[in-house]
C-alpha cells in the first residue's frame, strides 16, 4: 500500500496547527532573549489566521489513510469551534503569559497548547483506535505540564501529579477497555470493522467491561462523575488560562470524540447498553457537580464543579444519539467554551491585577469594576441558562434533543437535569451576589484590565449574547449535523 | 476461549489488579508510578495475547502494544519530572502529604 | 421586514430602553429615556388596543390578529410568531400602565439608577414579548427573561431579607419553570404537523387546531405545565416566595412583578395548559382546583394577622391570584373571563397598593402597621388612594375587583355538582375575609391616631407618585364602571379555547 | 315622563360626590355646604315630581326604547323599567345572563325615592349647622351624596344584581360616614364592625344571588316576580332540587334575606348598628334609621311575590324579626346612651316590618302585611329621623351622648323638647301620630296571620312606648343637671330645628296619608280600615299603661327605677349588656378565628410550607456538606473511586442486562 501524500490535505486543519506550532517552536528557539518578547504576539496572530484560515479549510466528508482518519464538515466545525475557544484562551493568556512568572517560558506554553490541539485533532477525526490513543494521549500528557507550569507554586504541582496520575490511570483503565474490545474485534482496530463485530455478537460481560472501560476513560476527559475527582483539585491549582483551557477546550473535543465512539463503534449496543450507563452518569455528573459547587468560596475551584455538572448537560446531547442531540452538543459545547471563558475572563482578569480568586473578594465588585462585574455577570447567567443569553438555547436545545426519544426515562432524566438547573441557578447567583449585592466594601481596587483581555471578554459577551439570538449558527451547524447523519454516522444505532 | 489464552490473560489480569493496588495502597509518589506502569504493562500484555491467539493473521495488537510503550514512556518521564518539581516544593514524594487541595 | 408588524415594538421599544439606558449618564437622561419610551408603550398598547377593537368590529374572525411568524430556529420549527387576541391586548394593556405607573413610582430609585433601570427594562421586554408571542418557545423565553432580572432588582435595590428572599424568588419560580419546560418540550414532541409540513410546531394556534397530543401524554403534561405556571400564579403550596420576595422588592419591583408577572402565570395557565391540553384539563382540573381553592381561603386568613403591610399584600395576592388559577380551572367563558378580569384588577390594584406602601415605607421607614397610624391626617393623599386600593381589593362596585370577582363566582357557580359548589362557596368567603384583613390595615395604618409623633413632619405625594397612582386609579375606575366591552373582548377570546375544551370532553 | 328625570335623580347625587370629593379640599365650608344642599335639594324635588306623576298623574311613562308604558293597567299600578342598560353580560351554555342598571318605577321605589330624598335632603340642611367648623366637612358632604347616590340606585335597582351593587355600595358610605371621626379609635372600630358584619351578611346574600341566578338565569325582578315567572321558577327549582331538606329556593331565598338581616340589623347580626352610633348624628339619622336599614325590609318586599312562593322562608323571616324586635326593645330598656337607645329601637322597629313583611300573605286582609310594612318603613323614617335630629340637637347642646348628662332639658330646648315628644308618640303609636296608622295595620295583619304573633307584637308594642318615653322623660325632666350652670344649653340654630320642626309635621299628619292606594304588593290599592275593636284600642291601651308606667318611673328624679331593677339584677344587666352578644362575636372573631384560624394559618405558612421549601434548601446545603470528604484531596482515594466507578458501571449494566 503506497502512501499517498496527497492524502495529507485532508488533515489541514491540523497542519495549521501543527504549522503555527512550528512557527512558535521554531521562533523560540532562534531568537534572541530579547526578541522572545514577540513570541506570544507571534503566536496569537498565528493562531488568529490559522482559526480564520480553519474557516475556509472545512471540505466534503474525506478519509484517508485507509480511513484511519476522516474529516467531514461536522468535524471540521467542530475544530473550528475549537479553534475559536482556544483562540480567546490565548488572548485571556497574554497577561499572565507575559507577567514575571511565565515569561521565561511563554513559548513553551504556546507549544503545548498547540500540541495538545493538534492531538484532539487526531482524537476527534480518528477512525481508527491507535490514532486514537495517539491524539488522546497527546492531548493529555502535555497538558500536565501546562498544570504544572507555576514552577513557584505548590498548589500548581500538586494539581499536576493529581492530574497525571489520573490521566494515566485512565488511559490504564481505557486502554484495559480497548484490549477488550480488540478481543471482540475480529482483529481490527478501525472503528467500522468493531461496531460490525459487535452488532454480530449478542452482549457479553467482556462487551459490557470495554465499553464501561472506555466510558470510564472518557470520564476522565470529561470528568464523569464518579471519574471527576481530580478536577476540582487541577484546576483550582492549574494556572488560570490552563484552567480555563482545560474546562473548555479539552472538554469540548473529548466530548465529540466520545459521541464518536459511542454512536460509531458502540452504536449497535446503544438503547441496550450505554443509554443506560449514560444516563446514571449523568444524573449523577449533574447532581454530584452541582451539590459540592454549591459550597465552593475558590472561584476555580467553582468553576471546576460547575463544569463538571456542565458536562453532564453536554453528555444529554450524547444520550439523544440523533442529529439534533449532536447539532445540539456541538452547539452547546460552542456556547460553553464563550460563557465559560467569559467567566474565566473576569477570573483572569482580577487574578492577575490582585491575584484574588476567592468569591469573597468578589464582594462589592460592581463599586469598582463595573464592567467587569457585569461582563461576568452575563457569563454566568449564561453558563445558568437565562435567556436571552446563549446558554438558555444551547440548554432548551439539547432538552429538546434528548425529548425527542418518546420515552419516559428520557423524560424523568430531563426532568432531573432540570431540576438541577436550579441548584446550578443557585450557586451562580452566589457569585451574582457577591457583586452585586453584598454590601461590603470591595475588596478588588478599581483597574482597567489590559486591552486584549478586554477584547477577549468582548468577544465572549459579543458571543452570549447574540449566539442564542443568531440562529444561523445552530442552523449551520445543523446543516452539517445533518450531513454526517446522512453519511451514517448514527448509521449503526439500534 | 480456548485454555491456553487463558493462562495468559489471568497474569495480565492479576498484573492490572496488582497495579491498581498498588496504586492504591503505596505512600511513594515513585511506587505509585511504578504501579501504573504495571497496569499499562497488563493492558499490552492483553493486546498481544488477543493478537496471537484471537487474530493470528493480523498484527494490529501488536502494534498498538508499541504504541502503547512509547506511550507509557512519556507518561512516566512526564510524572517523573511532577514528581521532582513536587519533591523540590516539599522535600517529600509522600503521596499522603499531597492532599492541600481538596473539598 | 420584522419591524413592520406592529407586535415586534412591544420588545424593539424595551430594547431602545435598553440600547437608550447604556448610554445615559446622569440621572435625568435616565428619567428621560424611560418617560418617553414607556410612555411609547403606553401609547402603542393603546394603539393595538384600538386597532384591534377596530379590526374586530370590522368582522375580522382570526383567532389572533397581526400575527407574523419569522422562522428562527428551522430545524427544529422554531419560530418567533406573534399574534394577539383579545386577552392579550387587555395584558399588553395592563403591563404599559403598570411599566409606566413604575417608571414614576421609581422616580427616585438609589443606588445603581441605570442598572435598576436596565434590569426593569428586560424585565418589561420579557413580560410584552411573552403576551406577544404565539410560539410556545419563544414565550418560554420571554418568560424566563422576565423572572431573572427579579434577582437583582430584588436583591440590589431591595429592602429587609433580601438575599434570601431574592434568592427563594427566583429559585421557587425557576422550579417551577423547569417544569413547565419539560412539560413544554412534551407538547412540542406531540404536537403533530405544523402548517409549513414540519414534523412538529411550537406554535399554539397549529398545535391546538391538530389536537394530537395523546390523552396519556396530556396527562403528564398537564400537570407540569400547570405547575409551572401555577408557582408564578402563586398557587398553594408553591406560593411561599410570594411574601417574602414582595416584602423585600423595591416599589417599582413589587408593582410590575404583583401586577404583570404573576399574570404570566395565570396566562400561560389556560393559553397553554388548558387549551392545548384540553382532555387532562378536563379530567385533572379538580386536583388544582382543590390546591387554588386552599390558596384562595388560606391566602385571605394568613394576610389577616401580618404586620408588615407587604406581606398583608402579598398574601393577598396569593388569595387573589390562587382566585384567578381557580377560575380558569373553572373551564367556562364566564369563569374564564372572570380570570383575566381579576388578572387585569389584580393587575392594577396591586400595582396600586405596591407603590403606596412604597411611597409610605420611603417616608416611614417602616413597613411595620403596629408602628403607625394615622397616616391620614398627615399624608391625605397617600391614604385616600390607599382606601381606594383596598376597597378596589375587597371587591366594592365600582372599582375592578368587583367585577372580577363576580364574574369568576357566577361562572364558577355554573357547575352544579357538590365538589364544585363547596369550592366556589369556599372562594366566595374570601370577600368577607378580604374586607377583614383590608379594612384591619386601613384602620391601623391610616385611621385612628398617629402612633409616631415623628410622623407629622412627612409630606403627602409629590407630582411623579400622583401621576404614578392617579393612572393606577383611572384604570381601576375605568374598569369598574364600565366593564362590558372588556368582558365582551374577552369573551370573544375565549371561543377558539371553550371549543378545544368542549371539543375534548 | 321620559328618562330624563330618573336620570337626573342619580346622576346629581353623583356628580356631588365626585365635585365635593375631587375638589373640595380647596373650596370653603360654606361653599361645600351650599353646594350639597342644593344638590341634594334639587334632586329631592325631582323625586317628588316623579313619585306624584307616578302616584297621582294617570298618565304614562316613556321608556328608554321609546315604549309608552301607562303607569295603571286595569287598576293595577304597573312596575316601568325607566331604563335597563346592559353593564356586564355572562355568557353560559344555558344562556346569557345580563346584569343591567336601570331605573325601576313601581310604588315602592317611588315612596322610598321620597323616602331618602326628603330625609337626605333634611340631613344635608341639618348638617350644615350640626357639623360647622368641622374639619372634614367637605368630605362629609361628599359622603352623604356618595350614600344618597348610592341608597337611590339600590332603591330603583331593576334586578337583584343592581340591588347588590348598590347594596355594597351604601355599605361603603356607611362605613366611610360612621369612621367619619377617623382620629377616634371607638369610631374606627364601629366603622369596621359595621362593614364586615354586614359584608359577612352580604355573602349570603351572594350566595342566594347564584343560586337564584343559576336556576333562573335571570336578575331581573320583574322576570323573577312577574309574568308567569315565579311558577317557571318554581318548576325548574322545585323539582326534585333538595339540600338538607329544603328546597333549592328556599335556599336561595332565605340566603338572599340574610343579606337583608345584616343590613337591617336582624339577630344575630344586629351588633353593627349600636356601635354605629359613633358616627355624627345626622348620618345615624340617615343611614342608621331611616333609609340604608331598612333596605333589608326593602329587598323582602321587592322579591315578595317569590317569598311567597316559599312560606317557609317568609315564616323564617317572622321569626327573626319577632325574636329581634323583642329583644331590642328589652335592651332598649336599659341603655343610657341616647343615641343607643333609639338604634335598639330603630332595630326593635325595623323586626316590626320584617315580622309584617313575614305574615303577609294574599288571602290575609288582601296582603295588608305587606303594605302595612312599607306603611310603616314611611312613617318610621320620619319619626325616627325626627328623634335622631333631637337627639344631635341634644348632643350639639351637652356635647355627650348619655342622658346621665341630660334632664330638666325642656327649659332650655323647648323646639327640640316638642319635636322629640311628636316623635315619641309616633313611635310609642298613639293616635293621630303617624305611627299609630302604620303600626296598627302591621298589628292587624300579624293578628290576621296568628294570635300569637299578634300579641307577642302588641308586647313589643308597650315596650316601645315605654322605652322611649323613659328616654323622654330622662332627658327632658327628670332632674335638672348641675352641670347646665356653667354652660347653658339652647335650641340649635335655625338650620338644624328647620328640619326638626318640618318633620314634626310630616310625623303629625303622615297616617293620614292614602297609603294602601298607593303601595300594595299588587299593584292593586287597598282600602285602609282601621280595626278599632280587634286591635286599635287594645295597642292604644297598651301603648298608654307603658307610658304612664314610664312617667311614674322616670318623671321625677327617684329611686324607683333602681328598684325595679333590683328585681331581676340578672335579666337587667343582661339587658344592659345587650345580653352578651358583642361579647360572643368578640369570642369568635378574636379568639377562634383570629387566633385559632389567622394564626395558626400565618404559622403554618411560616414554619411548614416555608419551612419545607427551606428544607429543600437545607437538605441540598447538608448534602454538600456531607459528601464532601468523597473530594479528600488523596490521589489514591480518587483513583479507588475511579476503579470503582468504572467497575461498578459495568456490573452493574451486567446484572442489569444479562
Amino acid at each position: 500500500m503506497n502512501l499517498d501524500y496527497s492524502q495529507f490535505f485532508a488533515m489541514r486543519m491540523e497542519l495549521l496547527v501543527l504549522a503555527v506550532f512550528l512557527i512558535v517552536f521554531l521562533f523560540d528557539t532562534f531568537a534572541s532573549d530579547k526578541g522572545r518578547k514577540a513570541t506570544t504576539p507571534l503566536a496569537i496572530i498565528c493562531f488568529g489566521l490559522a482559526t480564520v484560515a480553519g474557516f475556509f479549510c472545512c471540505g466534503d466528508a474525506v478519509t484517508a489513510f485507509n480511513g484511519m482518519y476522516e474529516t467531514s464538515p461536522v468535524i471540521s466545525t467542530v475544530k473550528c469551534i475549537l479553534n475559536i475557544g482556544a483562540f480567546i484562551v490565548l488572548l485571556q493568556a497574554v497577561n499572565w503569559v507575559d507577567s514575571e512568572d511565565g515569561a521565561i517560558r511563554r513559548g513553551e506554553f504556546f507549544e503545548l497548547l498547540f500540541v495538545t490541539l493538534f492531538g484532539m485533532y487526531l482524537m476527534i477525526s480518528a477512525r481508527h483506535f491507535l490514532l486514537f490513543i495517539i491524539g488522546l494521549e497527546s492531548a493529555s500528557l502535555p497538558l500536565a505540564a501546562m498544570v504544572a507550569f507555576n514552577k513557584n507554586k505548590y498548589e500548581s504541582h500538586e494539581a499536576a501529579v493529581k492530574y497525571i496520575f489520573t490521566a494515566v490511570f485512565s488511559s490504564a483503565i481505557f486502554m484495559m477497555g480497548l484490549s477488550f474490545v480488540y478481543a471482540l474485534s475480529g482483529g481490527s482496530l478501525y472503528f467500522s470493522d468493531i461496531a460490525d463485530m459487535i452488532a454480530t455478537q449478542p452482549n457479553s460481560v467482556m462487551l459490557i467491561t470495554a465499553l464501561s472501560f472506555v466510558i470510564a476513560g472518557f470520564g476522565f476527559k470529561l470528568s464523569l462523575v464518579p471519574f471527576h475527582l481530580w478536577t476540582a483539585d487541577t484546576y483550582q491549582g492549574a494556572p488560570t488560562s490552563v484552567t480555563s483551557y482545560l474546562s473548555v477546550i479539552s472538554k469540548g473535543s473529548a466530548a465529540f470524540a466520545f459521541l464518536v465512539v459511542l454512536c460509531q463503534v458502540f452504536g449497535s449496543v446503544y438503547s441496550d447498553v450505554w443509554e443506560w450507563m449514560m444516563y446514571a452518569l449523568i444524573i449523577l455528573t449533574i447532581t454530584v457537580g452541582n451539590l459540592f459547587a454549591i459550597r465552593q468560596r475558590n472561584m476555580k475551584r467553582f468553576m471546576a464543579f460547575s463544569s463538571v455538572s456542565q458536562a453532564g448537560y453536554i453528555m444529554l446531547g450524547i444520550i439523544a444519539a440523533n442529529v439534533l442531540g449532536m447539532t445540539s452538543m456541538i452547539f452547546y459545547i460552542l456556547v460553553y467554551i464563550f460563557s465559560n471563558l467569559g467567566v474565566f475572563g473576569v477570573i483572569q482578569a482580577i487574578e492577575n491585577k490582585t491575584g484574588l480568586v476567592s468569591m469573597d473578594d468578589y464582594k462589592g465588585l460592581h463599586k469598582t469594576n463595573p464592567w467587569l462585574s457585569f461582563a461576568m455577570t452575563l457569563a454566568v447567567f449564561s453558563l445558568a441558562g437565562i435567556p436571552p443569553f446563549a446558554g438558555f438555547f444551547s440548554k432548551i436545545l439539547i432538552f429538546t434533543s434528548v425529548t425527542e426519544h418518546e420515552s419516559t426515562a428520557l423524560y424523568v432524566l430531563v426532568l432531573i437535569a432540570l431540576i438541577n438547573t436550579i441548584i446550578s441557578l443557585y450557586y451562580y447567583l452566589l457569585v451574582v451576589k457577591a457583586m452585586w449585592i453584598s454590601p461590603d466594601e470591595p475588596v478588588v481596587p478599581s483597574f482597567r484590565s489590559s486591552c486584549i483581555e478586554r477584547f477577549a471578554l468582548w468577544i465572549c459577551t459579543l458571543g452570549i449574547v447574540l449566539l442564542g439570538i443568531i440562529s444561523c449558527v445552530y442552523g449551520t451547524i445543523y446543516c452539517v449535523s445533518d450531513q454526517a447523519a446522512a453519511n451514517g454516522f448514527f448509521a449503526s444505532l439500534l | 476461549m480456548n485454555l491456553d489464552m487463558l493462562m495468559y490473560l489471568i497474569p495480565s489480569l492479576i498484573m492490572f489488579a496488582c497495579g491498581v493496588f498498588g496504586f492504591i495502597t503505596r505512600r511513594n509518589l515513585i511506587a505509585i508510578l511504578i504501579s501504573l506502569e504495571l497496569m499499562l504493562n497488563a493492558v499490552d500484555l492483553n493486546f498481544v495475547i488477543f493478537n496471537r491467539f484471537l487474530f493470528p493473521g493480523e498484527l494490529e495488537g501488536m502494534f498498538f502494544t508499541l504504541f502503547s510503550i512509547g506511550i507509557a514512556a512519556a507518561e512516566t518521564a512526564l510524572a517523573i519530572a511532577i514528581i521532582i518539581n513536587i519533591f523540590r516544593a516539599v522535600k517529600n514524594v509522600d503521596v499522603k502529604e499531597i492532599t492541600k487541595l481538596k473539598f | 421586514m420584522i419591524l413592520s408588524n406592529i407586535l415586534i415594538w412591544f420588545v424593539i421599544i424595551p430594547m431602545l430602553m435598553l440600547a437608550g439606558l447604556a448610554v445615559c449618564r446622569k440621572m435625568n437622561q435616565i428619567r428621560a429615556v424611560m418617560v418617553v419610551l414607556s410612555t411609547a408603550l403606553l401609547v402603542l398598547a393603546g394603539y393595538v388596543c384600538v386597532s384591534f377593537l377596530e379590526l374586530r368590529a370590522a368582522g375580522v374572525q382570526d383567532e389572533m390578529l397581526f400575527q407574523g411568524h419569522w422562522t428562527w430556529y428551522a430545524p427544529l420549527n422554531i419560530k418567533l410568531s406573534v399574534g394577539v387576541d383579545g386577552i392579550s391586548v387587555l395584558m399588553l394593556m395592563l403591563s404599559a400602565i403598570i411599566v409606566f405607573a413604575g417608571t414614576f413610582a421609581s422616580w427616585k430609585i438609589d443606588p445603581l439608577p441605570r442598572n435598576f433601570f436596565l434590569w426593569f427594562a428586560l424585565l418589561s421586554m420579557g413580560v410584552f414579548g411573552f403576551f406577544i408571542t404565539i410560539d410556545i418557545f419563544t414565550m418560554f423565553m420571554f418568560y424566563e427573561v422576565a423572572l431573572i432580572p427579579m434577582y437583582l432588582l430584588i436583591g440590589v435595590w431591595g429592602t429587609g431579607r433580601k438575599e434570601y428572599s431574592a434568592m427563594k424568588l427566583t429559585l421557587m419560580l425557576m422550579g417551577g419553570s423547569a417544569f413547565l419546560m419539560l412539560g413544554l418540550l412534551g407538547i412540542y414532541w406531540h404536537s403533530g404537523p405544523g402548517a409549513d409540513g414540519a414534523a412538529h410546531t411550537w406554535n399554539i394556534l397549529e398545535i391546538a387546531r391538530n389536537n394530537s397530543i395523546s390523552t396519556g401524554w396530556q396527562y403528564f403534561l398537564f400537570p407540569m405545565t400547570f405547575v409551572g405556571f401555577g408557582v408564578l400564579g402563586a398557587m398553594f403550596p408553591f406560593h411561599t416566595w410570594s411574601p417574602d420576595g414582595h416584602a423585600c422588592a423595591p416599589t417599582a419591583v413589587s408593582m410590575l412583578h404583583a401586577g404583570v408577572l404573576m399574570k404570566l402565570g395565570g396566562y400561560g395557565c389556560f393559553r397553554i395548559a388548558i387549551y392545548l391540553l384540553p382532555q387532562a384539563a378536563n379530567d385533572l382540573a379538580w386536583i388544582f382546583i382543590v390546591l387554588t381553592g386552599i390558596s384562595i381561603v388560606y391566602g385571605a386568613f394568613s394576610a389577616c394577622v401580618q404586620t408588615d403591610l407587604k406581606y398583608i399584600n402579598a398574601y393577598s395576592s396569593v388569595s387573589h391570584c390562587g382566585m384567578v388559577l381557580f377560575a380558569i380551572l373553572m373551564l367556562n367563558t364566564t369563569a374564564m373571563t372572570g380570570a383575566i378580569l381579576q388578572m387585569l384588577s389584580h393587575g392594577l390594584m396591586t400595582a396600586l397598593f405596591f407603590a403606596l406602601i412604597g411611597m409610605i415605607y420611603g417616608r416611614t421607614h417602616t413597613r411595620d402597621i403596629r408602628k403607625m397610624g394615622g397616616l391620614m391626617q398627615i399624608m391625605p393623599y397617600l391614604g385616600v388612594c390607599y382606601m381606594i386600593a383596598g376597597f378596589a381589593s375587597l371587591g366594592l362596585p365600582g372599582l375592578s375587583g368587583f367585577v372580577a370577582e363576580m364574574t369568576i363566582f357566577f361562572g364558577s357557580f355554573e357547575h352544579a355538582d357538590m365538589f364544585h359548589r363547596v369550592f366556589v362557596i369556599a372562594a366566595t368567603c374570601s370577600i368577607v375575609i378580604t374586607a377583614v384583613y383590608i379594612l384591619r390595615v386601613v384602620g391601623k395604618l391610616l385611621l385612628g391616631k398617629v402612633q409616631d409623633e415623628h410622623h407629622r413632619q412627612l409630606t403627602d405625594a409629590t407630582w411623579w407618585e400622583r401621576l404614578s397612582t392617579v393612572t393606577l386609579i383611572v384604570c381601576i375606575t375605568a374598569i369598574g364602571c364600565f366593564p362590558n366591552w372588556i368582558n365582551e373582548t374577552i369573551q370573544q377570546s375565549f371561543i377558539p379555547i371553550m371549543k378545544n375544551l368542549t371539543a375534548a370532553i | 315622563m321620559d328618562i330624563t328625570l330618573p336620570i337626573l335623580i342619580l346622576a346629581i347625587p353623583i356628580a356631588m360626590f365626585l365635585i365635593l370629593g375631587l375638589t373640595g379640599m380647596k373650596m370653603s365650608h360654606k361653599m361645600a355646604g351650599v353646594l350639597g344642599i342644593c344638590g341634594m335639594g334639587t334632586t329631592m324635588v325631582l323625586s317628588y315630581i316623579v313619585a306624584y306623576t307616578y302616584f297621582f298623574s294617570s298618565g304614562s311613562a316613556i321608556t328608554a326604547d321609546g315604549m309608552s308604558m301607562p303607569f295603571i293597567v286595569d287598576g293595577v299600578r304597573q312596575q316601568i323599567q325607566m331604563f335597563d342598560v346592559t353593564w356586564l353580560s355572562w355568557a353560559f351554555e344555558r344562556g346569557t345572563l345580563t346584569v343591567n342598571l336601570g331605573f325601576l318605577l313601581d310604588p315602592i321605589s317611588a315612596m322610598m325615592l321620597v323616602v331618602i330624598t326628603t330625609i337626605s335632603f333634611f340631613v344635608h340642611l341639618y348638617s350644615w349647622g350640626y357639623m360647622e367648623g368641622e374639619k372634614g366637612f367637605q368630605r362629609f358632604y361628599a359622603f352623604l351624596s356618595l350614600f344618597s347616590f348610592s341608597m337611590l340606585g339600590l332603591v330603583v335597582a331593576t334586578n337583584i344584581f343592581q340591588m347588590y351593587i348598590f347594596w355594597e355600595l351604601v355599605g361603603v358610605s356607611s362605613y366611610l360616614l360612621i369612621g367619619f371621626y377617623y382620629k377616634l379609635q371607638s369610631a374606627v372600630a364601629a366603622s369596621k364592625k359595621a362593614f364586615i358584619v354586614t359584608r359577612f351578611a352580604d355573602l349570603g346574600m351572594l350566595i342566594g344571588i347564584l343560586i337564584l341566578s343559576y336556576y333562573t338565569k335571570t336578575f331581573n325582578f320583574i322576570d323573577l316576580t312577574q309574568a308567569g315567572g315565579p311558577e317557571e321558577v318554581f318548576n325548574t327549582i322545585g323539582s326534585g332540587s333538595v339540600f338538607m331538606g329544603c328546597s333549592v329556593l328556599t335556599w336561595a331565598l332565605v340566603l338572599i334575606f340574610t343579606g337583608g338581616m345584616g343590613k337591617s340589623a336582624m339577630m344575630p347580626l344586629h351588633i353593627w348598628l349600636p356601635d354605629a352610633m359613633e358616627g355624627p348624628t345626622p348620618v345615624s339619622a340617615l343611614i342608621h334609621a331611616a333609609t340604608m336599614v331598612v333596605a333589608g325590609v326593602y329587598l323582602v318586599a321587592r322579591m315578595f311575590p317569590l317569598y311567597l312562593m316559599e312560606p317557609a322562608s317568609l315564616d323564617f323571616i317572622t321569626g327573626i324579626g319577632a325574636i329581634t324586635a323583642l329583644y331590642a326593645a328589652v335592651v332598649a330598656c336599659t341603655q343610657i346612651d341616647i343615641k343607643r337607645v333609639l338604634a335598639f329601637s330603630t332595630i326593635s322597629q325595623i323586626a316590626f316590618m320584617m315580622v309584617s313583611l313575614g305574615v303577609a300573605r294574599p288571602e290575609i286582609h288582601e296582603g295588608l302585611g305587606y303594605m302595612a310594612s312599607m306603611f310603616h318603613l314611611f312613617t318610621h323614617a320620619m319619626f325616627k329621623a325626627l328623634l335622631f335630629l333631637g337627639a344631635g340637637a341634644l348632643i350639639h347642646a351637652v356635647h355627650s351622648n348619655d342622658y346621665t348628662a341630660m334632664g330638666g332639658l325642656r327649659k332650655y330646648m323647648p323646639i327640640t323638647h316638642w319635636t322629640f315628644l311628636i316623635g315619641c308618640l309616633a313611635i310609642a303609636g298613639i293616635w293621630p301620630f303617624s305611627g299609630f296608622f302604620s303600626k296598627d295595620e302591621m298589628l292587624s295583619a300579624m293578628y290576621g296571620y296568628s294570635t300569637f304573633w299578634g300579641i307577642w307584637m302588641t308586647a313589643v308594642a308597650g315596650l316601645t312606648a315605654f322605652y322611649m318615653f323613659r328616654l323622654y322623660y330622662l332627658i327632658f325632666w327628670w332632674d335638672e343637671n348641675p352641670h347646665y350652670k356653667h354652660h347653658t344649653p339652647h335650641d340649635a340654630p335655625w338650620q338644624m330645628s328647620l328640619p326638626l320642626i318640618i318633620l314634626a309635621a310630616v310625623s303629625c299628619v303622615a297616617g293620614f296619608i292614602p297609603f294602601g292606594e298607593l303601595v300594595t304588593w299588587n299593584g292593586e290599592p287597598y282600602h285602609i280600615h282601621i280595626d278599632w275593636v280587634g286591635v286599635a284600642i287594645p295597642s292604644l291601651c297598651v301603648a298608654a299603661a307603658a307610658i304612664l308606667l314610664a312617667t311614674i318611673m322616670y318623671r321625677k328624679k327617684n329611686s324607683l327605677p333602681d328598684k325595679v331593677a333590683a328585681i331581676w339584677p340578672g335579666l337587667w344587666t343582661a339587658a344592659h349588656h345587650r345580653f352578651y352578644w358583642d361579647e360572643i362575636y368578640m369570642f369568635i372573631t378574636h379568639k377562634i378565628i383570629f387566633n385559632g384560624i389567622c394564626s395558626a394559618i400565618a404559622w403554618f405558612d411560616r414554619h411548614i410550607i416555608d419551612g419545607t421549601m427551606d428544607m429543600f434548601a437545607k437538605v441540598t446545603q447538608k448534602t454538600s456538606y456531607a459528601i464532601r470528604g468523597f473530594q479528600s484531596g488523596s490521589i489514591q482515594a480518587y483513583v479507588w473511586w475511579y476503579f470503582l466507578g468504572a467497575v461498578a458501571l459495568a456490573a452493574v449494566t451486567a446484572w442489569a442486562i444479562l
